[in-house]
């Protein structure tokens, strides 16, 4: 894995009442390349390389299934909701077209 | 004696062949000049790397003019085909008018060249009669 | 043959003058005192127009996330970290989760007789690592060097900054205040025209700020470098924009800046990392 | 007579050729020197807009209704414009939004992202920052799970900095 890709953080409120409805705000480090961008040095054409499939799990359910093109934004921000009726974890993946995947869980404890 | 004649005869017609051609090419450059002129005074102004003057200037059919500066239209109302120094000056070194001016001096300190100082001046006093 | 030399030196010299201008350094001005501007805008009157002008969207933003908080979590693993020759992190100093050092931050930059000059915290960062870690400094506006700082800084998040400009600091403060009066570059411009004469005006789409909120916010995600960045690289981008040539990261004079404007800053709470266009 | 006005002819031919020549030479020059145009020139594939929503929604009808876009009025840096789709419409077990849409009409493809919502989400709502090649309008389209759909539109402008640097 390149450097300082896949790196996520995901935030969601400290406290959260059952049956809630809480953004869930995730960020992940990826260059989101378009393929039409060039190299400053090299004045090669840099190839596409970017995320094209997000998957949020909310225990074993999948819950959002997102598809993106070269037009998201490099490290990518996303901000979305979830009804909080469950003590569940939520894991969140991203697949880029390199076949690389990167995922992280955190655990929801409503109360 | 008559062949050296002949001889110098062709001479002559060739340098004024040559004579001709060289003044229709300056003198084609320069319509074409004198023609594109407002044009390209517009183009300076409203290029970034080059005057960028709408950056604080309003003037007609640009897309967000800045107002640091005055509304050039308005300002051109002032002046008359007799003050084409004066305009010209505010642009070489507006400090000669206001020491603490915010207007950069694009002719003192070699921003623009005469050339494109005088098709700005040229440009300016277009907008008199409507603009471009 | 000289002859020719002297053609080809003059020619170039003709073409190359322009350039010389350009890299013709924030040419000193005379040592006149300053005349100072009329603040064209205040601040509330600055919030009002830019909503107007931008929409909250940056606001929205900043409350949805901001990416360098992301930046932040690593810079706390690297005060953590243990690095160069005498087996020390910065918690071996400070405290595991810096609360030494929270309160700090806000009185930076601050007179330092150590350098006899004014200290800024990305330079005691470094000044640290390498006097009491023997490590490596950081080389500035790198990754970690902005982790690591904003960190720091961010413990001392809310509190008010108070940067001092008595005794020694006076000196430094004038400095850093002649240095924002001074014309400079191709364009002749001087930072206090564009942020305190001509506030609340427009340069095409950009609305000038004032310069009351330069200080409380870096290092900040700035949206036009869709990164994170110290005050000192916006010092440098506007000296480009200027058309002079920029001076390195803490250079006497930036740092002498820097203490000028985030005087302008103080009683605001720190809050890093800022989030703007 | 006749000799001289020939040799002046072949004498202007040979001048005009010559200056055709610099000419010529001189525009190669150019080109030499600036290879980067002809490159910048290549464009990728363009899509319509019209054509994208054609084929991606056929001839349903799209009412202008229940979606709230925000975005910034003016972005300076394309690559990053924070863009938010908010519905107002229910997210219950038998009528959700089941998709959301954003589009970027004058990017060359204007189909920017998608993301399938369920019950579980408890809001329509989606969030994200994303490029645009120039103003342009933005456009997001929500599908509900009983087949309708809705829109909004919202400008962009994206510019230049003012400071001619």
């Amino acid at each position: 894995m390149p450097k300082g890709i896949g790196k996520i953080k995901i935030r969601v409120p400290r406290k959260i009442k059952k049956g809630a409805v809480i953004p869930v705000k995730a960020l992940i480090t990826h260059p989101m390349e378009t393929g039409f961008r060039k190299d400053k040095k090299t004045k090669k054409r840099i190839p596409a390389y970017y995320i094209n499939d997000v998957n949020v799990y909310y225990g074993n359910d999948l819950i959002t299934h997102m598809e993106w093109t070269i037009a998201v934004s490099a490290n990518p921000f996303m901000t979305f909701y979830l009804k909080a009726d469950k003590a569940a974890p939520l894991k969140i993946v991203w697949k880029d077209i390199k076949g690389g995947e990167y995922e992280k869980t955190i655990q929801i404890n409503p109360q | 004696m008559q062949k050296e004649r002949r001889r110098n005869s062709s001479r002559v017609r060739t340098l004024v062949f040559a004579g001709l051609f060289l003044l229709s090419m300056v003198l084609f450059t320069g319509m074409v000049f004198a023609g594109s002129s407002v044009d390209e005074g517009r183009k300076i102004c409203t290029t970034r790397k080059l005057g960028n003057c709408v950056s604080c200037h309003y003037l007609p059919d640009v897309e967000s003019p800045g107002n640091v500066g005055p509304n050039l239209v308005e300002s051109m109302k002032n002046y008359t085909p007799e003050d084409r120094a004066i305009v010209r000056q505010w642009i070489v070194d507006a400090r000669k008018f206001n020491p603490e001016t915010i207007m950069p001096p694009f002719g003192a300190n070699k921003i623009l060249n005469q050339k494109q100082i005088d098709a700005i001046v040229d440009y300016l006093y277009s907008l008199k009669k409507g603009g471009k | 043959m000289y002859k020719n030399l002297f053609k080809i030196a003059v020619c170039l010299a003709v073409i190359l003058s322009p350039l010389m201008a350009v890299h013709d350094v924030w040419a000193g001005g005379d040592s006149a005192s300053i005349q100072e501007y009329e603040q064209g805008c205040t601040y509330e009157e600055y919030e009002k127009t830019y909503l107007e002008f931008y929409g909250n969207s940056t606001n929205e933003m900043a409350e949805e996330g901001n990416p360098a908080e992301l930046m932040l979590d690593d810079g706390k693993d690297l005060y953590n970290t243990v690095d160069g020759s005498k087996g020390k992190s910065c918690a071996s100093c400070h405290g595991e989760n810096g609360e030494k050092l929270v309160g700090v931050a806000v009185k930076y930059p601050k007179y330092d007789p150590a350098i006899k000059g004014i200290n800024t915290v990305a330079l005691q960062i470094n000044r640290c690592r390498e006097n009491q870690m023997g490590a490596k400094p950081l080389k500035y506006e790198s990754y970690d060097q902005l982790a690591l700082t904003l960190y720091v800084k961010s413990l001392s998040n809310g509190m008010k900054i108070n940067v001092s400009i008595d005794g020694p600091a006076r000196k430094f403060y004038e400095k850093g205040k002649k240095f924002y009066y001074t014309r400079m570059g191709q364009w002749n411009f001087n930072c206090a025209i564009c942020h305190v004469k001509y506030s609340c005006k427009r340069v095409r789409t950009n609305l000038l700020s004032p310069n009351r909120r330069h200080g409380d916010h870096w290092p900040s995600y700035r949206l036009k470098w869709g990164k994170t960045g110290s005050m000192q690289r916006r010092f440098r981008g506007c000296m480009k924009n200027m058309r002079a040539k920029p001076l390195p990261y803490q250079s006497e004079e930036y740092r002498n800046l820097e203490l000028y404007l985030t005087y302008q800053s103080n009683g605001l709470p720190l809050e890093v990392p800022g989030m703007r266009m | 007579m006749k000799e001289g006005s020939k040799i002046s002819r072949r004498e202007f031919m040979m001048m005009a050729g010559l200056a055709c020549t610099a000419v010529l030479s001189a525009s190669s020059l150019g080109s030499v020197l600036k290879p980067s145009i002809a490159e910048a020139a290549e464009k990728p594939d363009v899509e319509h807009i019209n054509d994208v929503l054609k084929n991606m929604f056929g001839s349903r009808k799209i009412e202008m209704a229940h979606v709230k876009l925000k975005t910034p009025i003016i972005a300076e840096n394309g690559a990053v414009v924070p863009v938010t789709v908010i519905s107002d419409l229910p997210m219950e077990k038998d009528n959700y939004v089941k998709k959301i849409y954003i589009f970027v009409d004058e990017n060359y493809h204007p189909f920017t992202a998608s993301a399938e919502l369920s019950p579980a989400n408890g809001k329509a709502t989606l969030a994200l920052r994303i490029k645009m090649r120039k103003t342009s309008n933005v456009r997001a389209v929500v599908e509900t799970s009983t087949g309708k759909l809705y829109s909004a539109i919202k400008a962009v402008k994206v510019t230049i900095g003012g400071c001619g640097g």
